[in-house]
């Protein structure tokens, strides 16, 4: 064999290798204890695949394949290009800002992969002879998937970031748009299939519409969504990077790409149920209602006691166990510094502070622990769940900030769109005390009968005001 | 298409859907904090995207294609690069959790039981 | 070995080792009592020795080949039949406890996170 | 495209779907509620495949390819023979026996398995000319592996079965003969990978070596390993069965083989974990001393309080509550039927009977499952050690019948080969009554605390006999 056919072999091999990094790494991503050494391992197979790709070009070259030199300045300048500006947006990046960065880095991939179907198409084009069915069907799907990632991932990154309107944008007819475009490509797609010569129109007619689809898909759907969203476009990424492995013939692109398409549509499942939603449900835009929730005002079923913050200072400097429930509002009022300095002012009062974490409060799975960690809370102080809930019992005050749906205890009863969400026990708690701007309703757009429990009491503000106000009450003591 | 041109797609068939089978079964119980993380993960994981976009830099002949390629290769990179970035810096949240959650295949089994 | 034939080695060791993944991931935390039962299960799958028995057995045309492609189509057989029947008749002790251990997806996620 | 082209795609098809079908069935069977159902899949994915090869044997032959008619006697007869003989044996075998029929099925899958690669050997040897290297490898691979399996599941199949004693038997030397047949196979098979020429001398040679070596392997190991060598060994099979589709080119059976291959190692792994033992200590013979543990005399630590039948009658008899322990020493002394007897005479008095069931009581995992399920113990009496150690606390006597190790309080303390082994609270009940045949040791073989409690009264008799005589003693009231 040529010196270039061994190379052949041994880069495949390379791939595999780098495959089951990818597969030991997800598992391991699977718990806590081993996340961390798991996206490592997954890096070092991605490591080993780009290597053995740059050392086979190098060789086909090398072995007299007409390979301009001008390949390895795009090669080297792509890599510096990209590489960089991803090093440095996420190395830069806010921890509560990570979901929308996710998304882009999405949408690229995404947009890679249809770029390679373009590319291979325009082969095609220029060649002009009949094409094979399955490469085509292969490209088409690339091309449509691909697109809809990129532009679909662009628009959730810019909804959660807020350049877009988090709230659902329902333009006029908009669904029938949506329809129009899907129709436009199937037809234009069929026509392709049947018709096996390649015809550069109709594949623009088909990008333009998957792109514009993206949007339109994506546009009116919550902001409280967008998590679901990203994970489903995430899997739609490994699906048109598997299809680019097809188009190319590459089977490191058809494992790797397949295992997340298949991975992320389960993630995503979970994280539908976390939230009990379902994915379909987040598609056509049900209950998720975002930022609009916010604000809104709504009169509940019982008599609302509204506190001051000098009382709410008394009961928890004199307080000997405190729990803090923080929610979607701490994270809308980017109060987590302001909740630390509280937590520490009482605790050098000799006040035993702890956090409790539900683990879909905020936006995003994780929400509250990232922000709490950005604000350096001590990883202890945040008890999960199940282990809180127990404790709430000996609280002598649960101090709730902008924390809704997570503490309804409608969740406990069948009927309400909650309903089995396992919740916080705040209400076990010996008082209670809620700081949040208005009795406006959460993610779930519903009253919460925590409101009007008579053990409670509403601060009314805005999180970080009233946890400012809080600690100055605290100091005045 | 031919009779072996099939036999060659099926091949690649089968090897895609080994991979689905591997996708779905090793995404198990996951606690909900690690969603974000394992999604950014299988997120840099299809960045493998670049090796594509590399081999079709290295046939591009027309600028066209190079542009395209150009493009291709720097948004692959990103997706990588960030991306694994990215999930770490999520990750390291965990650190202190390490000490918490091991779990010895033997436990498991017996727990299990 | 020729280049081509070192390819089509590489295909379908890649379909092995992706087999192996498969197998892998497929064994979660397995409740003791079901230790037994899945290992029978298993050993019933590897009767699909009997598609390979039957083709030899097609091909057969010496006395000897046919005696031994005889034996392992028995064979086989004996394995694929008797493996799932036994198992199923194990797999009835679970008859009852169907009701009392259904899990939906939600409740994981939740219980886990 | 000729129409048996389209049938060849066709049939590879369904062989995929078959093996989609494997792994279905094989993650449904990971839990009770599903595990039925899983089996069912499993069996349609294996019939969808068997089917499709017999029509491309089929279609083959009626486009002309020579294939005898005796080739149509000889699949049919087969099937008949091996499947009436599998339907048979399966249907009419008593559950406590299924462990060593589950092996005897292992034995001939992997002989099929080494047959196939016989077969292929002697048409390359007709043939005469130089064998590639990778076809070597894996015939070779295939001989050696299926013969180990098919002589070594026998032998564990006859432990089992009581044919062969079950006690580890130790040739004089076997350890040296063991390596011996190793080398020589290893040896001949460098031969042939070497000089590529096939000879079917060395070819004999390595099979013969490699059906000893089965032997060998197995007969040293302790009668209550079995287990976990028949669940090694089924893994072989596996392995056996995936280089049998390599050297065939198969895809069905390499996937299927690896599918089987790879989970069986995990699942052996997880039953020698649950009885903790190494899987590695017990294939070269560890502790598991199977039968021998019965019978041998070893006075403990403290003072043994010996108790007879009728006293202990009226102790149950008179109790409310009563938790039977079933262990090895029961299906030893297959006194099933004689246990239900006495719960339901107990439960005519109206007390209260429950069975503990320790996941590895006996010698296989549900080992007590089956034996009380085949003495028709209502199930719902049958509680798993965790619902169950609550309530000893309750129990006014906990019946221990020859279980030893799965009680023994040493678990609980490092240090002992039990250690970390969760154990039935059986210390916990009010009274304790044991029934075994001396003060003899179980697999683990060390003491038992439990017998020197001074809550415990031993009534020395072998299970059957000491029931029927209790169950006599309190009619007798
Ligand atoms: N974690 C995830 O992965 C995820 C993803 C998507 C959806 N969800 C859903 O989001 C919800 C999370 O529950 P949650 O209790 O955290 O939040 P929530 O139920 O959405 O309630 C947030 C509350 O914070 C208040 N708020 C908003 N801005 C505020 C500010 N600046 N200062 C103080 N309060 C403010 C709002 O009331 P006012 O307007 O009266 O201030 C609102 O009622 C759940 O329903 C969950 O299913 C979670
Ligand atoms: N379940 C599995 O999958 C599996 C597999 C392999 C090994 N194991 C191991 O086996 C052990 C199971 O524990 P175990 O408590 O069930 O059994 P055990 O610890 O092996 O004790 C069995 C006891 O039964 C007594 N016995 C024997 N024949 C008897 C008879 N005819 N009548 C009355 N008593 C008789 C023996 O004492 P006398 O001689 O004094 O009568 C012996 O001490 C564990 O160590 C487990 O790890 C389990």
């Amino acid at each position: 064999m040529t010196t270039l056919e061994i190379v052949e072999i041994l880069v495949r091999i390379a791939w595999l290798v780098g495959a089951v990094g990818f597969v030991i790494g997800l598992s391991r991503m699977n718990s806590p204890a081993t996340a961390r050494n798991g996206n490592l391992v997954s890096a070092g197979g991605m490591a080993i695949a780009i290597a053995a790709t740059a050392i086979l070009i190098l060789v086909r070259q090398t072995n007299g394949e007409p390979i301009a030199g001008v390949a390895w300045i795009i090669i080297v300048v792509g890599i510096a290009l990209g590489g960089g500006l991803g090093l440095y947006t996420a190395r830069t990046v806010k921890m509560t800002a990570m979901p929308q960065l996710v998304s882009l880095f999405n949408a690229v991939g995404g947009g890679a992969a249809a770029l390679i179907a373009i590319d291979d198409y325009l082969h095609l084009v220029d060649a002009g002879a009949a094409v094979r069915i399955d490469t085509n069907v292969f490209i088409v799907l690339d091309i449509i998937i691909g697109s809809i990632t990129f532009t679909g991932s662009i628009i959730a990154s810019g909804k959660l970031q807020g350049l877009i309107p988090g709230k659902p944008i329902q333009v006029p007819g908009g669904q029938l748009v949506t329809i129009a475009l899907a129709a436009v490509t199937v037809v234009s797609a069929l026509i392709l299939f049947v018709t096996g010569t390649p015809n550069l129109l109709l594949m623009l007619i088909i990008l333009a519409a998957a792109l514009t689809f993206g949007v339109t898909m994506t546009l009116p759907i919550g902001g409280a969504d967008m998590p679901v969203v990203i994970s489903l476009l995430n899997s739609f990424t490994g699906t048109a990077v598997a299809m680019a492995g097809f188009v190319i013939n590459n089977p490191v692109l058809i494992i790797a790409g397949a295992l997340v398409g298949a991975s992320g549509a389960i993630l995503t499942k979970l994280m539908a149920d976390a939230m009990n939603r379902s994915v379909l449900n987040i598609m056509i835009g049900g209950f998720g209602g975002g930022d609009d929730a916010a604000g809104a005002v709504a009169g509940p079923g019982g008599a609302v006691r509204s506190i001051g913050a000098d009382d709410v200072a008394i009961q928890l400097a004199y307080a000997q166990h405190v729990i803090i429930v923080p929610g979607y509002g701490l994270a809308v009022a980017q109060a987590q510094h302001a909740v630390r300095e509280l937590a520490e002012l009482l605790e050098e009062r000799g006040v035993d502070v702890k956090y409790a974490i539900h683990p879909v409060a905020g936006r995003m799975p994780g929400h509250m622990n990232v922000l709490l960690a950005e604000a350096n809370v001590p990883y202890p102080q945040l008890k999960e769940m199940d282990d809180i809930n127990p404790e709430f019992a000996r609280a002598d005050v649960a101090l709730v900030i902008g924390a809704n749906d997570v503490t309804n205890p409608a969740a406990r009863r069948p009927g309400s769109p909650v309903s089995g969400m396992p919740i916080l026990d705040v209400d076990q708690a010996k008082s209670i005390v809620v700081i949040k701007r208005s009795m406006g309703k959460g993610y779930a757009g519903i009253d919460n009968e925590l409101y009007t429990n008579e053990k409670t009491g509403m601060l009314f503000a805005d999180a970080k005001d009233g946890l400012a106000a809080l600690t100055a009450a605290v100091k005045a003591l | 298409m031919s009779f072996d041109e099939i036999q060659g797609l099926i091949d690649l068939l089968t090897v895609f859907l080994l991979a689905i089978l591997v996708g779905i079964a090793v995404i198990s119980k996951v606690p909900a904090t690690l969603h974000t993380p394992l999604m950014s993960g299988a997120n840099s994981i299809h960045g493998i995207v670049l090796v594509g976009a590399m081999l079709i830099a290295a046939g591009a002949t027309t600028p066209i294609s190079q542009l395209l390629s150009l493009i291709a290769v720097a948004f692959a990179t990103m997706n990588v690069v960030g991306g694994y970035v990215v999930t770490d810096r999520m990750l390291q949240m965990f650190r202190k959790k390490v000490v918490v959650v091991p779990k010895p295949a033997g436990d498991d089994a017996e727990a299990a039981s």
